[in-house]
């Protein structure tokens, strides 16, 4: 089993959900990052004072998944979460060592 | 001078004014984290940039004597001119405090107008757009309803009754509402909005404006009495009765499809105000609850058949203002008392009086619409309504403002 | 018609309405993330269901003459007949507006009950049970205390004095505080509660509500005068400083055990709010700063009772409202003045009037306890009080209302 | 007495109150999350401490007969004697309500002053600074301009013109934001702050708080008429004006520069509130304008001054209250109408008027700046002004309060 | 070293807190989470408009340990996380190559 | 690849982004997390009821690196998180099996 970590836009979110969906793909885990990476940042500015924001808003999506659908995976997120801008985001899969259900406590790999 | 009617007058002023920031957070709490500086902010810019105009021209051009046929008023009190210490003619309170207490219903319109900007507006596009509008359409209209235009003499002379409009069901919630309308329809959807919804960022937000609204709405109605009577006293109780009634008849209404929301109960009681708003010193009482029953069905489902209708209208402005304010003026014909309105409602026989109000109310909406749809399309031709399409995904807060609403870090 | 004493009394229900909304702001912050819209809500439905039910029946069972040996008032006013824009009977402002003003009292004293329903309540129970505490509990109350019920004639021929309630302490506080301890021996504690106390999701909120309830009681209190005269000036300095020796008390106290919570010392305000209550126009101002102070400790030491007790009478108000109440009601009976309340308190030999103090507490609490519980059984067991299980743990918002207080994305 | 100028106070005592929950919410959306609770509750404490001291000595050392040569109020109204329902001296109002409208006004100054507090004051050193400033600084300054203390007559003796400051111009807003510059220079700049500024942590709330404070101050500067007449109804115009074109202003001088942020928009009002205070009723209502732009612009440069000079005056007390409280009873001197305020202004060839407010703004300014750090100095020696650095790190809502202000799970 | 990552219901974060200390784990890092399984999400409904809500709040727990526990914390949290309803969450378990301690700048592992 | 994960204190993430920045390392995702380790955890009174907070305020950084300079990220974050009081934190690096850039859709390792 693997994870596949993916670090997208929020406004794509919908799209990506929608691409795993439709692939067979329910399973994920999603939270609110803040990202930076070769993008610039913003800067915003309160009562005159500038204050650089260059850790703009991410999510992160988590999907632990069958070694042989990995893949697959990848390449429905890559796709739904393109946008060809800057910022569009990065994917990681790691190894996984062992995994479980709580509800039926079984062993998944 | 009447000192008593003064001093509810200055507390009914700033109850209205407070009103635009019931508004705003009413909105705010509706539209997503993204955009909800924006969303304050385009009340907060509306409101500033028509009080300056309502000193330089606004006032003149609603409550001046008649020009041009009775379309506007003149400008006898452009710049402020005469407006003193003394009581505005007919009323019993000082000139000063009219203008101001008149200022703030504007200021109202012009909030309650912000919805179908939500979430896509260019500020520049906006408060031009605020600016013209105020002139073009909120100001005529008030003339012909409650400065002796036109349409208050056109209308007695064709029924024989006067249009009543207590405190704005048309000048305010008609008019701001259905030209919500036109403008959403000018300004097309907001992206991303593919048959979902964007959930409110802020439940609570929206409720502390209902509040703040439910509040302001007593200055608004009873203050419109212009006097602290029992006319004042009798449109107090019925603003609240009808904003319970309505908060009860949505909630029930929709209880039965699902689960009765709190933005639901909210807007019912909001549908209730507006309907009540041009009753409220008209009617009896005991005529406000079913008056807010009535709108609050009313507008749910005037609201359902706007989402049906895929018109992202997004705050539901045209829904809950628009309809409920026409439900409301064609209503007042029904229940008016004659010893209250001095004519009667249909309810007692008095055919002139809702003909007088179907008229008039026809004429408002029909105005209103047009005139707002075509001052859409031309500021959008020259100056350009919404922003690109990358600051729209960004959030308006960002890209307008320069601003984030909540600071992420500790 | 006194126009002054209307002028003000307008402004007053306005303020008194809001305080529905300072409570619900209040109670909202204290409660976790996913009750906040429910929490609101509760105080929303109470609202407008007794709103409706006062102009049916509530206002006559309260206000109307005496029936069945001065139980409740007779039907004379149901419907609202009778009420209109001359001044009510005894009072120099209009019926209307009276009437609107006693029902914004109601309005509130539901608010402050949704207390032990906290986070647990099923929407249906809730509603059924608030109507019927009205009816049973508040209206009678109200009756007996202000509306020449039967408890105010018993205690003058047993003592020679009347009681003493200027703005609510024993019909609003007591009656609502000790209710909802009845109601929440009935109801049970909320699952989860282990000991462990659920932090406020919201300081900011409720603090923000303690802001409104401060401003709203104002009205409360300096309204309750019905003039805008001297005793409605004197109430109002005098509720004011109330709030801020309580506010100052509950800081001080609990700075000797650990450090001085802003919750805390906004509950020392309402405690202190709840204690000048009855007292406002009956007392010397600076009687208010010793009422405040004594209130404050008394309900921190409540508090703290109750906490150890393990009952779950989640948001205090019986610790606040309740305790305070009749603290204020038996100081009231010390610190009234001759010369503003007819009769001397016990600080000038006035036995007389600290023993109809404490009848008329006794019979109160007594009874509001007693009847309280007895309607929160039979709810429970004809309608149902609380809901399952999994829809408490996944919260009221969605469970109830469909709804998310905040959203999770931009 | 005059009942409607007491139905108006009544009212207008109630907005002064609401106000100081407005600053409370203006400073707390502006500081970080780890400090919001104790933001607020700076200004609920300073609020509870000086209304208990107001009742036992402040309200006769600023309003009481002059002693010490007009440096202050005797103690004839110490603890209230005297204060009860008849009116107090010069006004058609009862004593206890004009004892607690003028309470209000010193609430609301403390609780502009905590701005230079925020983010690292220890809740002790602050309390003790604030009851000692309110005696020392607000109490003598009250007296001196409004209660017949030495610098009107010295001023008029000089000038042959009586200072005028209808609302507070310089005695809340001139002298609270001098004495927060002083205070930031002498309690240092918050930790962390290399350069870069904190971001507010929720702008929703700083313009909630922009609202009530809008909303509130109509009571503070038409309530200062102390009657419900023309001069009321003039100031409540003017004040209105001069926010909206306060807002206006600023929001167009920072679009220059960039884009028009919320925040700024708010500041722009406030500013123009505070400028229009000391003129409200004493310029006719179209000079509200230049009056409110003026001073948005003068507070927007200096709070850029501000910024880059690095002193951490942190929520910009000094740049707001002080330069607009300054500017406004500088240019009150300008645009002062005879027929309102007795004597002409500069434009009318009021030479006196001008160098009445010249003389007495420099004196204000510089005694509230020079006895404000001096108190702090010496507070810092005695009790200590800040917390320690762990403190500040882990946030005052936990150290000072054993708060969180938002809880982190559902 | 491992790491292991339970995702879990809100309400029952204390059980596992409990749970975990009384066999001697103290340190562990949790954040919020939305997720989504084999459960079917939930339908809100704002002014009429149906919003469907198909991530719903989860809490991830991270635990760092030593290999040979791993077994005893996944036990902890998968008993006291089970309600045996869908939805309970899933535990799995990441490889670590090294680890330290920043205040101590050793290295654990 | 590697994944470098750093537990630290809110306080010291402007530190750790320049420190990281100094290095040229600009690419980071973070998010705000609650942790608790040796510490103790602190109490919370809410109207005289006392609650225990034992998870405390942490920030996530997760920076995914080539194996070689996985050495200077550890260090550079060790230094500028570093207090020396409880609390301070932890590092952790996890195997990354592969990686993708989603704007340019190629693999980067
Ligand atoms: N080395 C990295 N480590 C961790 N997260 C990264 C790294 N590089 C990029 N990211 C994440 O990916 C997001 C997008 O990266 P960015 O370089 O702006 O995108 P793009 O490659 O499309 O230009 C960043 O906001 C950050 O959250
Ligand atoms: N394949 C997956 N990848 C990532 N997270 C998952 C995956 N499957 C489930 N989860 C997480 O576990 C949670 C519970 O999953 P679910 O299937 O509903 O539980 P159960 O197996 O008890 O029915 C989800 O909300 C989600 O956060
Ligand atoms: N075993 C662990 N698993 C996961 N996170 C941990 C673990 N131990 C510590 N942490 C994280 O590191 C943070 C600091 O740990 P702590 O032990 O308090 O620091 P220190 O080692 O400096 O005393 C904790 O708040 C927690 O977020």
């Amino acid at each position: 089993m693997m994870k596949v970590e993916a670090i997208i836009r929020q406004e794509r979110l919908e799209h990506v959900k929608k691409a795993l969906e439709e692939r067979g793909f329910t399973g994920m885990t999603v939270c609110q990052v803040r990202g930076r990476g070769e993008e610039a940042g913003i800067e915003l500015e309160y009562r005159g004072q500038i204050v650089k924001v260059d850790l703009l808003p991410r999510i992160k999506i988590e999907v632990f998944i069958d070694d042989e659908k990995v893949d697959e995976v990848v390449q429905a997120i890559m796709e739904a979460a393109w946008t060809g801008n800057p910022g569009d985001g990065r994917i990681f899969v790691l190894p996984v060592a062992r995994a479980y259900r709580i509800r039926t406590r079984e062993r998944l790999a | 001078m009447d000192p008593a009617a003064t001093a509810w007058v200055l507390a009914a002023t700033s109850l209205v004014v407070l009103m635009v920031f019931g508004v705003a957070l009413f909105y705010g709490g509706l539209v997503r984290r993204k955009n909800v500086v924006n969303m304050i902010a385009l009340s907060l810019a509306a409101m500033s940039v028509v009080s300056v105009e309502w000193a330089v021209m606004g006032f003149s051009l609603a409550f001046a004597p008649s020009v041009l046929g009775g379309l506007v008023g003149g400008l006898d009190y452009a710049l402020l001119r005469g407006v003193g210490l003394e009581p505005f003619p007919g009323t019993g309170v000082p000139s000063a405090l009219y203008v101001a207490f008149q200022l703030a219903f504007a200021a109202v319109t012009l909030a309650i107008l912000t919805s179908p900007f939500a979430e896509r507006a260019s500020l520049t596009g906006f408060t031009v757009f605020a600016l013209l509008w105020a002139i073009i359409v909120y100001q005529p209209v008030a003339h012909w309803v409650w400065g002796g235009g036109w349409l208050d003499s056109m209308v007695s002379s064709l029924t024989g009754a006067s249009p009543l409009d207590f405190a704005g069901g048309l000048v305010v919630h008609a008019a701001s509402g259905f030209s919500a309308l036109a403008i959403a329809l000018v300004i097309g959807p907001r992206r991303g909005l593919d048959g979902r919804g964007f959930p409110p960022h802020s439940i609570p937000m929206t409720l502390l404006g209902a509040g703040l609204l439910w509040f302001g709405w007593f200055g608004f109605n009873a203050g419109s009495a212009l006097a602290a009577d029992g006319v004042a006293g009798s449109a107090l109780l019925s603003t609240h009765l009808a904003a319970a009634s309505g908060a009860l008849a949505w909630g029930l209404v929709s209880w039965l499809r699902g689960r009765p929301s709190s933005v639901g109960m909210a807007s019912g009681a909001l549908a209730g105000l507006v309907a009540i708003t041009p009753a409220a010193g008209y009617v009896e009482p005991w005529a406000s609850i079913p008056i807010g029953v009535l709108a609050a069905v009313a507008s749910y489902y005037a609201l359902a058949w706007r989402l049906r209708s895929g018109i992202d209208e997004s705050l539901d402005a045209w829904a809950v203002h628009g309809v409920a304010g026409v439900a409301g003026s064609l209503i007042t014909g029904v229940f008016a008392s004659e010893a209250l309105a001095g004519q009667p409602g249909l309810l007692w026989g008095g055919v002139p009086t809702i003909m007088a109000q179907l008229i008039s109310t026809v004429v408002v909406v029909v105005y209103a619409f047009a005139a707002s749809y075509l001052l859409a399309k031309a500021v959008e031709a020259v100056v350009g309504l919404r922003v690109r399409e990358e600051e729209e995904y960004v959030g308006l807060d960002v890209s307008q403002h320069g601003e984030e609403a909540y600071a992420w870090t500790e």
